[in-house]
């Protein structure tokens, strides 16, 4: 499943709910999942808040194409991708990644190759709202490039 | 913008996300397909004039595509900066 | 924190009460989890329960060990190591070790290596309970060898 | 078993898991440490006119130790064989 949400969402309920609803208990031996969270510094600046951006229509085709190379790469029982686009504040889950197999090494290496697939790839983008040291003012910029996650 | 079927089956739609679409100042555009082959034209003929210094990455039909990729009436394609979601 | 534990637990309820309690809202951008759970199937026998033997004193120090070794390797703001002992049923969750940290490369490898090193050299073992195709008896055997992580 | 410091400071503490446990009929044992420098002699001693074919593992005072590794009166020495936990 591929859910693209404008509203703050709780990766452990989200976790929670699908994996009682996708009705695989005694099938799956792995679970392994990430999300990544909004923190409140980048670059040496405070991060009040964030907006994000993406393309709607492509976002989607993209994310279920990276789905699907990992599913024919490894053997998954299901997937869940969901992301947060919208306005932002700081701790709010960005996106969850998760995977779930019969043994863990293939849950283990899809939901990393699905997450940098997705850093990479995936049309969204991040404009933040920072204040500097030792200036007041608050200022907008464009996130211009993601951490490298090799 | 309301077009008759004719005149969209002769013009392409041009997205622009981000950084870019402020730059430009422009979310989406219809431009007509007169002497454009590649989506390397369509950007020629957009950012003409422009002073766009920073990467730009294209898409058509919501895939990523190359400057020499070619494209057609009726496409829709997209140009923005790298990617930074996740 | 590493907890060992005779009754069963819920991996997400043991993650989300763990990030609140751990106070690091804003300093975390990443949290990579692994939950190996109980199948009803190995080696082409059905299992119906399973009782896991540890080394008590021996499996925590040996799982603070591996944790202290993450911590010298990756850049690591908190670590959550869970693992069961006693008697489950299929479904049940055995294993949770959860890695939260600023950056991505951090929280995907150490999860990992924490996990492959549990499942290679924590002292647990597991016997289970099968009912083999085409008989009914049920026999109890020792599981073998782990299957590989790489 | 009820020992007396004395006694306890010429012993050593010798525990058993899982499928050894049962193949040897004991958890765990006191044994003296006569004789016995290394955990490769310990494991000697107590495997002695058993049939143990499978692989085993040892460990000396709750950290990993090869056959050779030194043993002395007080230490806890344990025998399992290959872990399957996670």
């Amino acid at each position: 499943m591929i859910k693209i949400i404008e509203q703050p969402f709780d990766p452990w309920h989200e976790l929670s709910s699908f994996q009682l609803a996708m009705r695989r208990d005694g099938e799956f031996g792995a679970c392994a999942n990430f999300t990544g969270t909004m923190r409140d510094m980048n670059e040496g600046d405070t991060v009040n808040a964030m907006v994000l951006e993406h393309y709607p229509g492509m976002t989607e085709k993209h994310l279920g194409k990276i789905v699907q190379e990992a599913k024919e790469k490894w053997d998954l029982l299901e997937t869940l991708v969901i992301h947060r686009v919208g306005e932002l504040l700081p701790n709010d889950p960005i996106v969850l990644v998760a995977v779930w197999s019969a043994h863990r090494k293939d849950a283990f290496e899809a939901s990393r190759f699905i997450m940098e697939d997705l850093k990479s790839k995936a049309p969204f983008w991040k404009k933040e709202s920072v204040s500097g040291s030792g200036q007041q003012a608050e200022k907008n910029r464009w996130v211009e490039k993601n951490t490298s996650g090799y | 913008m309301t077009q008759t079927k004719a005149e969209k089956a002769m013009t392409i739609k041009v997205l622009y996300f981000a950084s870019l679409r402020e730059l430009l100042g422009c979310n989406e555009e219809l431009i007509s397909e007169d002497g454009l082959n590649t989506i390397g034209d369509v950007w020629q003929r957009v950012s003409d004039g422009k002073n766009v210094t920073q990467q730009v990455l294209y898409s058509i039909n919501q895939e990523y595509a190359q400057a020499e990729s070619l494209v057609k009436a009726g496409d829709e394609v997209a140009f923005f900066p790298p990617v930074t979601g996740g």
